[in-house]
């Protein structure tokens, strides 16, 4: 499906609803495995942002590339990335995407051209350019989807990424997902122009913003730039508005903000939105969500039974792969 | 063997006997128990050296075609053919 | 055959190195060229010269004055299939990549399980003694061999300015090569039998007995200066050259070390926590009982490296302090 | 606690320089360990001590000329171990550098505070033996380095302070102590040893070179079964009388190839068969020339031989090593018209010489001597 329209039928309403229910089941494990003390280190859950990575990735084919950042959990999942391998890197475990050595922040995938998991605030930008040039001098008819927050466009890397982009016309979909708080600050306090997407017009590039709760409009807007990119149309940038309903990652008292406001943004939750709109248009009958639901659940238990049964890396492994052999093909 | 070869094996087995000998001034023709003041323990130790050395039996009767350098190296020569 | 191929031939290193760059991307369709001015101005120290107008834009790219941006793009396009050079017009404003090559390059092949290699090369200008001045005179080489996952190479030779690159690109690992602005200008041949040299090891450059000059780089020749004088004065000096400041190849400097049991390390980096100081350590760790004396070292003074020719000459590493060094082992007064 | 004095090494031995300490306060020490070395006339000899226990304290500094007698160390017997004073930290004892060699030049003074030592100088001491703290250091910041130190040459340890013409001395006044004193007779037989280079060469054919026996090797065993045979001459003249030996320690004569001769003993040299003597001869003449012979070698002999091998001449009138009494001298074997049951023949025969002190022995005890060995040499199958 890679044309530009959108045909919500049910069984591509079932397949978004399910994405995000997959992700938010997830990291709901994951959160508690996290207090189990299973998951250490940082853990920054995607819960409320399910919409932006489903919607992209329907837009996506097998050949594009995909950059991701510390928050990517969302993004490994939609992508196409098991949800075993994928919980046994949560675990630090040797059979999870890096052999456990990434964690939460370093999803890295081989396979579905997924470029990490980036911890660096900005730091994956300028990636997304070489794999975006490699693709093009190659001549691979292949886009590279960047994700990063609205932080981001306060560091340097944005605005070269955007403009060498431009210049160089690389197939690159940047997609901004505004969740509104770079960790505690809000965007007004770091922002002198706060819609980040018009900062596109700079460098001569397209620019728009989307409801990011919305995983439909995410995925037509998707569409419709991708779509624009392979026809030689240069970068884009696609600004998602969106909204994190957990705090920032597990170790944050939110203060910053009130719990009246996360309460109304609950309310435009996007599983939920996207669960009426299928009821009202007759494609949710019976107990498909409870099915769903259970389908879900099951496959998260899964994930969750294999990464506890996994292995360590031998010690001994340590310092592999610190310089490589050979490239991997 | 070469003659530089010869000179080689009989100083480094000469090392551990003589230490002080100088076999680099010792004529291919001279007798070394002479130019180099050997005594018959010396000699033994010198055949000792060359037998460890080459895996030759070295009997007792083969004795005086080992006095000079020539001789070691026409001697291990030979037994190469 | 040619007699360009059989007879040495006369060149300069930058020389040498533009040789390289155009033979590697003859060689290979993956391998390409970018950084800031190397296209239509020819390369800041005219490294480049000439390149674009033969291989095309596609091959030579001018970028932007983003550092972070066009070493992050050689990453990206290193873990994606091809093999860039990338130039950092001097390693002082590779200070504005750093993270992307710490972070990114150096990190990523591990981090990943091995699923990403970053087969890149970084071509950066280093060194003082044009008087640059403060902001323009680093040697930052010490800094880069500290990260686990580079190679670091500091060809100081003509053969090696000519010969590195290849290996470097064959490399599945990033490597950084340091050129020292001193030694663009420096004139030589190439000895046509050498088609090849190794970014594996030190080299001992002069050999010697009664003590061990370690260097690399810019200061090499400085250091075969200091033990030439030395030579005068019937003291016999080993100058080793590095190559390659990581992995630094102490098997060629601990058997030099054991030989000689003084050891002087020159480095044209600051003191503290310098290159010159790992080599110290190391020898410390793996031949302190052939130490027959305190080892030296003769590294830049600790100031920001100033303009008048005068200060910048003082504050860096000379034959003569080199030589003094070396006397205050062999001969102790 | 008993005190361990220089010893005496040869009757012309006066006194000693001590080079070095091999031990340290506090280490227990058994009888026959080797715990320093003096350097003698005739060379760095390693002396041992006769006691087991603990050495309480070192009273010899090295450097130090000792005369015979003196005190060098305390010892304490096993069991006092108590009281000994617990070692300092650095080596106490310590050797005069090798650049100046060790005689009565002073040592510097200790130097105050911790000494510098080069790592590399440091395991080089180690391995050598020597203690540091007395050496002036010649390296950076005055640290003894590696030039400080001799160098681990492959051959056994040659004492720096090696002296041929000191050496020279000493034999000459051995020599002339022997032919002012000694009023020597010379008795003298021509026997032929056919028979027992035939077992010899019967034996050799047999073996690989590594395990030949020398003619030196038969003619000591017969020499040495004689000794026994005939005490008289098997011991020392002190005080104006005989002593005899316990047992036959024949010294053997060996020419240092620098000049110069020293005979350390084969201490019961009777009882050791063919195989075991030539091993003894070997391992005897090594170490010799490498000066790394005990001290209990150079002063046990009591009686010496000198044989002059295949190159010497055909016989040798011996001076005697005094307070030895009697010394055999071993001509060259030569190839001599002999009659042997009534024709004439070839055969291979030496010149024995025995040279007796004659307020010890008298000629007739000499010639039994000679009777007896000649009479081994003839039945060479059963030596």
């Amino acid at each position: 499906m890679s044309e530009a329209k959108v045909h919500l039928d049910r069984a591509h309403g079932l397949k978004l609803l399910r994405e995000m229910m997959r992700i938010r089941a997830f990291e709901a494990r994951c959160a508690e495995l996290y207090q189990a003390e299973k998951i250490r280190g940082f853990l920054h859950l995607y819960d409320g942002q399910e919409a932006v990575a489903v919607g992209i990735m329907q837009a996506l084919e097998p050949r594009d590339a995909v950059i991701a950042t510390y928050r990517e959990h969302g993004q490994a999942l939609a992508r196409g990335i098991a949800m075993r391998p994928l919980m046994a890197e949560m675990l630090g475990k040797l059979e999870g995407t890096c052999r456990g050595r990434g964690g939460s922040m370093h999803i890295f995938d081989r396979a579905t051209r997924f470029y990490g998991g980036n911890a660096i605030v900005g730091g994956g930008l300028p990636l997304s350019l070489g794999v975006a040039l490699a693709d093009a001098m190659q001549k691979r008819d292949a886009v590279t989807a960047c994700f990063f927050g609205e932080g981001a466009a306060d560091e340097g890397e944005f605005h070269e990424s955007l403009n060498l982009a431009s210049l160089w016309r690389l197939p690159v979909l940047f997609v901004c997902e505004n969740n509104r708080y770079s960790m505690g600050t809000p965007l007004g306090v770091a922002e002198a122009e706060p819609e980040i997407w018009r900062k596109a017009a700079g460098y001569r590039m397209g620019g728009e913003a989307v409801d990011g709760m919305d995983v439909v409009a995410v995925e037509v807007a998707a569409r419709r730039a991708v779509a624009r990119i392979r026809q030689g149309g240069g970068p884009h940038l696609l600004e998602c508005l969106t909204y994190r309903f957990r705090a920032h990652s597990m170790f944050d008292a939110q203060l910053y903000r009130t719990k009246e406001e996360v309460a109304s943004w609950r309310e435009r939750d996007p599983i939920v939105r996207l669960q009426r709109w299928l009821e009202q248009a007759g494609h949710l009958h019976g107990d498909d969500l409870a099915v769903l639901g259970a389908e879900v659940a099951a496959e998260v238990e899964d994930a969750v039974a294999f990464a506890e049964a996994g292995t360590l890396e031998p010690v001994e492994e340590l310092e592999r792969f610190v310089t490589m052999d050979e490239v991997p093909s | 063997m070469t003659p530089s070869e010869t000179k080689r094996l009989v100083a480094e087995i000469l090392a551990a006997i003589a230490p002080e000998a100088d076999i680099s001034a010792v004529a291919g023709d001279a007798d070394l128990r002479e130019a180099l003041d050997l005594d018959s323990i010396d000699f033994l130790n010198l055949v000792t050296g060359l037998h460890e050395r080459t895996g030759r039996p070295i009997p007792e009767a083969d004795y005086p075609r080992l006095f000079t350098l020539d001789g070691i190296a026409g001697y291990f020569g030979a037994a190469a053919d | 055959m040619s007699d360009a191929s059989t007879t040495a031939e006369r060149l300069t290193y930058r020389e040498a190195c533009r040789q390289a760059i155009r033979e590697a991307i003859i060689a290979d369709p993956r391998v390409f060229l970018m950084g800031e001015d190397v296209g239509r101005y020819g390369g800041c120290y005219a490294v480049t010269k000439g390149l674009m107008a033969e291989l095309g834009e596609d091959r030579i790219r001018d970028t932007p004055l983003s550092e972070s941006a066009f070493v992050g793009a050689g990453i990206g396009a290193a873990m994606a299939g091809m093999r860039p050079i990338v130039e950092v017009m001097t390693c002082n404003f590779s200070l504005l990549a750093l993270d992307q090559i710490l972070n990114n390059a150096a990190t990523i092949p591990h981090m990943s399980g091995g699923q990403f290699a970053v087969p890149l090369v970084l071509r950066l200008a280093t060194g003082a003694g044009r008087q640059l001045a403060a902001q323009h005179s680093h040697s930052l080489e010490g800094w880069f061999a500290h990260i686990p996952g580079l190679r670091i190479l500091a060809p100081a030779t003509i053969e090696d300015a000519r010969h590195m690159l290849a290996p470097a690109l064959a490399d599945p690992n990033p490597v950084l090569i340091f050129e020292h602005v001193m030694l663009y200008n420096m004139e030589g041949t190439l000895d046509p039998a050498v088609t090849g040299v190794d970014i594996a090891h030190a080299k001992v450059r002069r050999p010697g007995s009664d003590v061990t000059l370690v260097t690399y780089g810019g200061s090499l020749f400085k250091t075969l200066a200091a033990a030439e004088m030395l030579a005068g004065e019937g003291l016999s000096a080993e100058v080793i050259d590095l190559r390659v400041l990581r992995p630094l190849d102490m098997v060629t400097v601990v058997d030099s070390v054991s030989r000689t049991r003084r050891v002087v390390i020159i480095d044209e980096g600051w003191r503290s926590g310098s290159l010159s100081a790992e080599v110290a350590m190391r020898l410390v760790e793996e031949a302190f009982f052939e130490l027959d004396a305190p080892i030296r070292r003769v590294c830049a003074r600790e100031v920001p490296i100033p303009y008048p020719a005068h200060l910048e000459r003082a504050a860096l590493p000379q034959p003569e302090t080199i030589a003094a060094a070396a006397r205050s082992l062999v001969r102790p007064s | 606690m008993t005190v361990f004095r220089m010893p005496s090494l040869g009757a012309d031995m006066e006194s000693g320089t001590l080079v070095e300490w091999l031990v340290r306060p506090g280490d227990r020490v058994k009888r026959g360990d080797v715990v320093a070395v003096v350097e003698t006339a005739k060379g760095a000899i390693e002396i041992e001590v006769f006691q087991d226990g603990v050495v309480r304290a070192l009273i010899a500094e090295p450097g130090a000329v000792v005369p015979v007698g003196a005190p060098l160390a305390e010892i304490a017997a096993e069991g006092a171990a108590a009281e000994v004073a617990p070692a300092p930290p650095t080596p106490q004892p310590a050797v005069t550098p090798p650049k100046a060699p060790a005689g009565p030049t002073a040592a510097p003074p200790p130097q105050a505070g911790r000494v510098r030592v080069t790592p590399a100088a440091r395991r080089r001491a180690a391995a050598l033996g020597i203690a540091l703290e007395r050496l002036r250091g010649t390296g950076v910041d005055g640290a003894i380095c590696l030039a400080d130190l001799p160098s681990p040459a492959p051959p056994k340890r040659v004492p720096a302070g090696f002296d041929p013409a000191a050496m020279r001395a000493a034999i000459a006044a051995a020599m002339s102590r022997s032919k002012r004193e000694i009023p020597h007779y010379y008795l003298s037989e021509t026997v032929d040893v056919s028979a027992a280079l035939d077992r010899l060469t019967r034996i050799n054919a047999e073996r690989d070179p590594p395990a030949r026996l020398l003619p030196a090797a038969i003619l000591l065993r017969a020499a040495a079964l004689a000794i026994a045979a005939t005490p008289e001459v098997n011991g020392w003249w002190e005080d104006g009388r005989f002593r005899a030996a316990d047992g036959v320690h024949v010294g053997w004569a060996v020419a240092l190839r620098g000049g110069g001769l020293i005979a350390p003993a084969i201490r019961d040299a009777d009882r050791l068969a063919l195989d075991p003597l030539m091993a003894a001869l070997r391992d005897l003449v090594q170490r010799a020339r490498g000066f790394a012979l005990r001290g209990s070698e150079l002063t046990s002999a009591s009686i010496t031989i000198t044989n002059l091998g295949e190159r010497g001449a055909a016989s040798v009138l011996p001076v005697i090593h005094p307070p030895q009494v009697a010394m055999l001298g071993i001509g060259r074997i030569v190839v001599r018209p002999w009659v042997v049951d009534g024709t004439v023949q070839p055969r291979q025969v030496v010149t024995l010489t025995l040279a007796g002190d004659h307020r010890a022995t008298d000629g007739h005890v000499g010639g039994l001597l000679l009777t007896r060995l000649a009479a081994l040499l003839a039945d060479a199958e059963r030596l």
